[in-house]
């Protein structure tokens, strides 16, 4: 029988995962696990020093993605993983810094935070996983969901039209831009592995099934019709200006790599304007009254 | 009297539905007093789901249930997890497909019910819940035949009304045979199956 | 002789149906048995196919399967490269 | 006072949880707007409030955080609506600013709180009452409001509908401080008459726009309000303000101000000691509990009868402001008060402070996650017959 | 002596100031009483209902603005006015609803309910002053504030990459999007008038100078000095896309209005998906328990 | 305990004030790292912060609001650094989520706020002392914290030191409670050689990874800390979680949790008792003060000797834990416990609970806006003597 | 004859010399006096030029002159239109 | 002996740094102790600005200033709002082009100088207010010149030290030959222009 006794080999994203939180919390079909293997193939792919990589999430769903990585982990508090690996990056910039939550968490009481920290070109890769839903919470309409869905909170349909996350990050200065679905393994590894090489404020939307709170909400069946749907509506279109590619309920899900430009990240531009002004730790600094030491000098 | 009960399952089961119904039959449908509470959780996302109610003639001051008097099991996992805690000489309701009973405590009044297939023929697996109440009213007689009806009729949308009225009399009219030919726990046939499958 | 094979751990798999849908080349079912959590673990219906790709080993949110190339046949040992 | 609007009153017998009990108290009180942001255990409120407001009018928000949230109500409340948020520890904690706001202005709302266990993320899905003092202290300054605690389901529907009177009343954000427990309980619910239900009426300006100071303390020290699209070109201001509504900083004005507010306050102390009593007359030992505690604590009450030791029970329906006098009155009579909270002994200083030394006062801390085994609370009440 | 006694006349703009607020407590040469000018004018030139128009702003010196209208003024908490006015619009959608405030007010720590005002397509009128400089705290530098200036808190030059407001309330969906700077004052005047008239999300920037805190700590002089630069620097580009209205230190000022499209309104997208849920006030309903009377139901 | 490097202190004699001098502690006590956000009185910290961090390789940044800034500096903690935030009510209350998230993650850092007159927007450049309850309850939860409170712009340099000393000892958000007028009063403030200067070290993982237990509680209740990039895989959350960290939702991890969290300070008592006692011994009346206030009390205190009264004044200058064995030992030898505050009477509240009626316990309350007269305390004194 | 002029409340004034340099006409000129609190307010110095075009009245912010135009003769009547 | 003292002014004349080089003069150049505070807020906004400047021997116990022994006027403002509050028989220094002295208690000791103008002969206007110190220094006494003249060593940027040295001494150098010929109040001479520009 083709099946090998459990103990013979591993798993190899086992590598990258605590494998003694495993059963995760999450439900059958959802599509959040999908996605941390393709984060985890990505992670080993690049080979990228795995002892500094730390992964920050909110809360969530998603956001229990930081608690089954096997790297150093922050499970913060919800909207606030991005300020919390803002201040990990700066105080130590040797850091790989990955930011993995949900839509809500991100984009909703986020929201101001992804804004700024792409402003700032924080070096920072996003990931969020966008299963267009509150649903750790049981299912509550966010900034994500299709018009016209049914949720918690949202009984009549939901009205609230919905967030085009690429173009918010393309318009704050975020200098990689890519948007795949939870059906798409291969290239959201291939695109997961590019961002995590490059130097800036990188954001990643997945689109990802939440078969318990949205799909089913909405007869739109389980997890796996949800990923045939995407596999379906999906169209790839690397390179597609971000004001092209909003969602429309049932329409076309528009995937591909959107943007990808250099500019110069926070920690980099700040090196350059304080100059001699900023020494590194180690050398020596004259012990004199700077300016400005009183509130008058 | 008071009698504490838990319900317990998977979450989409409908566990907790089957337990508001039963709380709702005895609290509005007869002259009596009804608490229900259940364990929430992130497990409850598909995973674990549990409800507890306490039935009494007097106000319910204590609204958690440690030692229930009647456990009604739809899961392996409930099973493991609650049995030992059932009041000595307590009842235990089990979804016999479900479940698969080892080292069950001899003290124990056992009735299993294929309740997941039972709904299967009714044509909708969602009505598994309501057959279980009709299980648990004819079993356990803690509640009665009118009320539970009624509380059914309360909290089922109409379009599901008959289904879930055919339901619940199936549930019931098992019980009633059962009870009929008297107890008694039956081995788990899948259970080959499951080791199988696990290796 | 398959060019691979698949590896499960029936007891993590919740049943989704993932891994039997975007298999390439249909290796897998779901088989009617439940594992200890009440959910229908996959199993291979044609293994002579498998391919050894591990695309269902990606899709398997549950980390419960994953797909290994055998060797050129040089030495039997079974593993993931 | 005026009555419900049967249009938002679903009177009838139920069976429903404390959520949804709040929810429909809030409706029987006429609140018809409501923003929120969700979070475990507290969301069916606005969840059922979402699908009922519609019917009569009025608009659920969901906004995109807790800080929107809790100052979007009291926009409703300005353009003339009563309104009100619903929210757990984390968010709670996000809306520490926007109660001390709306204390400022005086704006008539109502906060509701399901604790669940904290700190931080703790334990969303279990009970706790952590936050009480929070609900007195938690935002910065000094600002004085009125905190209820409901015990049973149906005491989430008659206390939610007290707490937007009193809100009405005193211009004061009152905090409803219910917990998991009692959120998620089901039991029968029984919702009276429209005509039954009492309500105190928004107190809106009686004189015309020119003559009207938006912050002129009638006799109770509580102003008046008028709204915006009124024509009163009313200023409101977080800064401290004159009775104009007029910025004016200086320690004159802040004196003026804040002792106002808390004196409009004090000053119905007696009026603000909701509480309820039990075999407290003749009691050795009297169990001061609040909330889902108070109820545990009946169980061991009935254990300690049992043991035939003398023991009453004061329920704090309204914790805050705390029933200094009432207190103050028993401690002498009594060998000792014992309290249980859900929490590591926090209403218990106001306790101890109050019985000023006249008799033992035993805290009966407990951290959360579930209640207290009413043996813990029968052990504190035999230490205290002592 | 052609100066008149005070009494004899008034300032037409008087008649929408609270006049027993003047003198403001702005600095000489400050720019915000200058835009002033031109919202007042614009107020009393559309004869929209001023006893059904209400201003909201944050906490800043350009957050004072609502306090010298005569009109309903909410003077609310730092960041917060946009949710303010949100709840004031909902409550009774008869109100004219203008939210008045600064550039950190409203865009760094009220970023978020920038961006989600925007998204839903609230109906309210937000003039932001983009003095470019946390101006009541004593000059700290800004999201808006221009690389390599001196600030209180950047004492070797400031290095944060600017926002650029067009381009993000644009990528947030707002219907009309415009900048002008307070040297402006006519086509201001008539872009606020016209942004009064429109339904929806409306966004108008005023780059105005802070003598104070900005200009002269950066050596650019007085307030008339910067009104002046602005005079020079700014090109009028209607219709621009807003991605090219970004600002360069020194460089062009590039001014008028971007966008003037047409989407539904909050309450109006609310009203048309409730459609027979949502029932007026006045009617009767029928005294039932509803859909989703308990947890399970 | 180690010493304070040399390159981050400025030794020397200046003429500077206490938001000066606050900062200058900080760096002296080794944090080269700070998030903050703009807001009076207390931005001067990070405004010299901004300009004295780069020449030693520290990093200032202004966050977009203050629920980043709370937040981003506990990531430079866990990034191995020692930082710190600043500032004032409105921001404070904004931080509350994040104080219950430091310390439920027991994350040593240092949260300064310099205190203006509240509620609300109140009175942003005036002194008050409203804000002293919430450093304390601030946040949803249980939880417990430590709390010091500077008179004087020297002592702004030397408790800042202390406060990053016990947040490192104690695995504790330290809370930092200045107030305008010390925060703006400029005075002569000596700092001393960096040799002079203790520091209490990380308590870095004394185990390799795989032995080490993230919250594994040391002898004295702290557990040791590792970072990331360390190789420890550690795993950090808000949760309720075990010794690995991990997420353990249960009422009997809950109570194992917070009661250590808990017992970790209040078995530090003695230490913790930091005050400064005058004239203590024999006295009729103490006046029991912090702060500004502490020091304007003594202007009152001369008087009242002029006037031949037994005057002596206790200083907290550690309020949270509050010194509750050395208050209950003091107030039965004195006739009175005086205590002004620049509120409306918040910490008398635990002044008056600890005096358990062995004494009178007088509250001089004030809403602030400027600091007490003399005579007001005075006249309270004189009360107290009767 | 004129066709405006300007009515200026010095006591408002700031001296920031916007109406000044706004004028199109070049009207206005700040004076060398100092009003109470310290600032030099303006004053015409060719009052025949002015339009009443209100220029400086939109500039200035302080709301200390505004510009009105005379009616055509018909009625000596000074006010804004 | 402990004096208190008050600077006021409009904001940008350095009123703060006047009293913070006098605080600094006796706290660290002498061995006295100085604290000083100074009034905040919104209208600091190019409004008023003054400070409180407390000097003794002893530790300074109350920081704040009501009736001061000296107070120093760089505006009208300041004049009219503060001159009321300073003690019986106390001193007023007044910037004379600034401040037009109205019904003046005549308890006061008054001595003008036209600072702005010697600043302005200077080359710079900023340095009014340190003229203003040299002529506090000589005329009150309550400080040394020389730890005056140290304390303005330690404020000034560099590039502007000798400018400021320049600015300290003519202050002092005004008030001294100002006792020499004893004080009296002048009538501001700017007063009509003031009215005129008024209506
Ligand atoms: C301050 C605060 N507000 C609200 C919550 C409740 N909450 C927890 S997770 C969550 C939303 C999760 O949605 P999303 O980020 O999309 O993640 P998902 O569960 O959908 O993966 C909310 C509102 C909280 N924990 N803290
Ligand atoms: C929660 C909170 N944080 C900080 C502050 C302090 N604060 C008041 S105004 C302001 C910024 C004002 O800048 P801006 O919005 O640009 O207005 P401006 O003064 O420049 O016109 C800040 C940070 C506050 N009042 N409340
Ligand atoms: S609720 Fe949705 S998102 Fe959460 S685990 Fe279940 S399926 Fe996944
Ligand atoms: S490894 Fe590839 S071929 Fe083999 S079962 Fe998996 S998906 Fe199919
Ligand atoms: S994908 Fe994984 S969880 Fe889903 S059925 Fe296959 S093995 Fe099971
Ligand atoms: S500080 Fe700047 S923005 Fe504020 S009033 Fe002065 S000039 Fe205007
Ligand atoms: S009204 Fe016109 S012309 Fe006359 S002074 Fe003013 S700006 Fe000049
Ligand atoms: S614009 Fe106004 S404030 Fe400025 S100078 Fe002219 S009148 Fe004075
Ligand atoms: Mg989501
Ligand atoms: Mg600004």
């Amino acid at each position: 029988m083709s099946t090998t006794p459990e103990l013979a080999i591993l798993n190899p994203v086992e590598e990258v995962l605590r494998k003694d939180r495993i059963p995760t919390i999450w439900c059958p079909g959802c599509g959040i696990g999908t996605t941390v293997n393709s984060f985890a193939y990505a992670l080993m792919g690049t080979g990228i020093d795995l002892k500094k990589t730390a992964i920050v999430s909110g809360i969530g769903c998603s956001g229990r993605v930081s608690g089954y990585m096997a790297l150093d982990s922050f499970h913060t508090t919800h909207g606030r993983a991005i300020p919390f690996a803002t201040g990990l990056k700066l105080a130590n910039p040797e850091l790989n810094v990955i930011v993995y939550s949900g839509d809500g968490d991100l984009t909703s009481i986020g929201g101001n935070h992804l804004v700024h920290a792409a402003r700032r070109n924080m070096d920072l890769l996003v990931v969020c996983v966008n299963n267009m839903i509150y649903a750790m919470t049981g299912g509550q309409a966010a900034a994500t969901t299709p018009g016209n869905s049914m949720s918690t909170t949202t009984p009549y349909g939901s009205f609230e039209p919905e967030i085009c996350l690429p173009q918010l990050v393309d318009a704050c200065g975020a200098v990689f831009v890519a948007r795949w679905t939870a059906f798409h393994v291969k290239q959201l590894e291939r695109t997961m592995a590019k961002a995590l090489k490059k130097k800036g404020f990188r954001f990643i939307e997945v689109v990802t099934p939440c078969p318990t709170l949205y799909q089913r909400r909405n007869n739109m069946g389980d997890g796996l019709a949800a990923m045939v749907d995407y596999k379906t509506r999906s169209k790839i279109k690397n390179g597609a200006p971000t004001y092209e590619v909003a969602m429309q309920p049932g329409g076309d899900i528009i995937v591909g790599e959107f943007v990808d430009r250099e500019r110069e990240d926070y920690l980099s531009r700040m090196r350059r304007q304080l100059g001699s002004h900023y020494c590194e730790f180690p050398e020596q600094v004259e012990d004199q009254e700077p300016e400005g030491c009183c509130s008058e000098c | 009297m008071l009698k504490e009960i838990r319900i317990a399952g998977f979450g989409g089961q409908g566990v907790i539905l089957s337990a508001h119904i039963t709380g709702r039959a005895v609290a509005l449908h007869e002259n009596g007093y009804a608490t229900m509470t259940q364990n929430y959780g992130p497990e409850a996302r598909g995973g674990a789901a549990s409800a507890a109610l306490v039935i009494s003639d007097q106000p319910v001051l204590f609204p958690y249930v440690a030692n229930p008097d009647i456990l009604v099991v739809l899961s392996q996992e409930a099973f493991t997890r609650f049995t030992p805690e059932v009041k000595e000489g307590g009842t235990l309701l089990v979804e016999e497909d479900l479940v698969h009973m080892e080292n069950l405590p001899q003290h124990l009044k056992v009735y299993s019910i294929p309740a997941t297939r039972i709904a299967e023929e009714l044509g909708k697996k969602m009505v598994l819940n309501v057959v279980m109440v009709g299980f648990f009213c004819s079993i356990t007689g803690a509640v009665s035949y009118d009320a539970c009806l009624a509380a059914v009729r309360d909290c089922v949308p109409a379009k599901f009304l008959d289904l879930n009225l055919k339901a619940f009399d199936r549930g019931f009219q098992f019980g009633k045979e059962l009870l009929e030919k008297g107890t008694k726990p039956e081995m788990d046939t899948e259970t080959e199956a499951i080791l199988e499958s696990a290796n | 002789m398959p060019k691979g094979s698949v590896a499960i751990t029936a007891e993590r798999c919740k049943g989704c149906g993932f891994c039997v849908e975007f298999c390439p080349t249909h290796v897998l079912e779901l088989s009617s048995a439940f594992n200890a959590k009440g959910y229908h673990p996959p199993h291979m219906i044609t293994a002579e196919k498998c391919s050894g790709c591990n695309l269902c080993g990606m899709y398997c949110p549950d980390f419960a399967i994953f797909g290994y190339k055998f060797p050129d046949l040089k030495g039997g040992k079974v593993g993931p490269a | 006072m005026t009555h419900a609007d049967p249009r938002c009153v679903l009177t009838g017998t139920h069976f429903i949880n404390g959520d949804a009990a709040c929810c429909e108290g809030a409706l029987a009180a006429g609140a018809r707007f409501a923003a929120g942001y969700p979070i475990t255990p507290s969301t069916e409120v606005v969840e059922r409030f979402a699908s009922r407001a519609p019917a009569v009018g009025g608009i659920f928000i969901q906004m995109e955080d807790e800080l929107a949230a809790s100052i979007a109500l009291q926009g409703m409340v300005w353009a003339g609506q009563k309104s009100f948020t619903v929210t757990s520890g984390p968010g709670f904690s996000l809306m520490m600013e926007h109660i001390g706001l709306a204390a400022m202005t005086e704006t008539p709302c109502v906060f509701v709180n399901v604790q669940r266990g904290g700190p931080s993320t703790g334990l969303p899905t279990l009970p706790a009452q952590g936050d009480m003092m929070q609900a007195r202290f938690g935002s910065h300054g000094d600002y004085s409001t009125i905190s209820l605690v409901p015990s049973t389901p149906q005491e989430c529907f008659d206390l939610t509908v007290t707490a937007f009177n009193l809100a009405e009343q005193f211009r004061v954000p009152v905090m409803f401080m219910m917990d998991e427990c009692v959120g998620h309980m089901t039991e029968k619910v029984v919702i009276p008459e429209a005509s039954e239900i009492e309500l105190y009426p928004r107190r809106r300006a009686s004189k015309p726009p020119g003559e009207f100071l938006l912050f002129e303390p009638g006799p109770d020290l509580v102003p008046e309000m008028a709204h915006a699209g009124e024509g009163y070109n009313v200023y409101v201001t977080g800064l401290t303000h004159d009775n104009k509504g007029y910025p004016l900083m200086n320690p004159k004005m802040q004196r003026e101000l804040v002792t106002r507010q808390f004196e409009k306050i004090s000053r119905a102390a007696d009026q603000l000691t909701i509480v309820e009593s039990e075999g407290v007359e003749g009691a050795d030992v009297v169990i001061v509990a609040y909330g889902i505690t108070a109820r545990v604590s009946r169980r061991a009450i009935q254990m300690a009868r049992d043991k035939g030791l003398k023991v009453g029970l004061l329920r704090l329906i309204c914790v805050w402001p705390f029933p200094e006098k009432l207190i103050r009155e028993l401690a002498p009579k009594v060998k000792a008060l014992v309290m249980p909270e859900l929490n590591m002994g926090q209403v218990v200083i106001e306790l101890e402070r109050c019985a000023g030394g006249k008799c033992k006062v035993i805290s009966v801390p407990h951290p959360g996650g579930t209640v207290h085994k009413p043996a813990e609370i029968l052990e504190a009440i035999e230490r205290g017959a002592q």
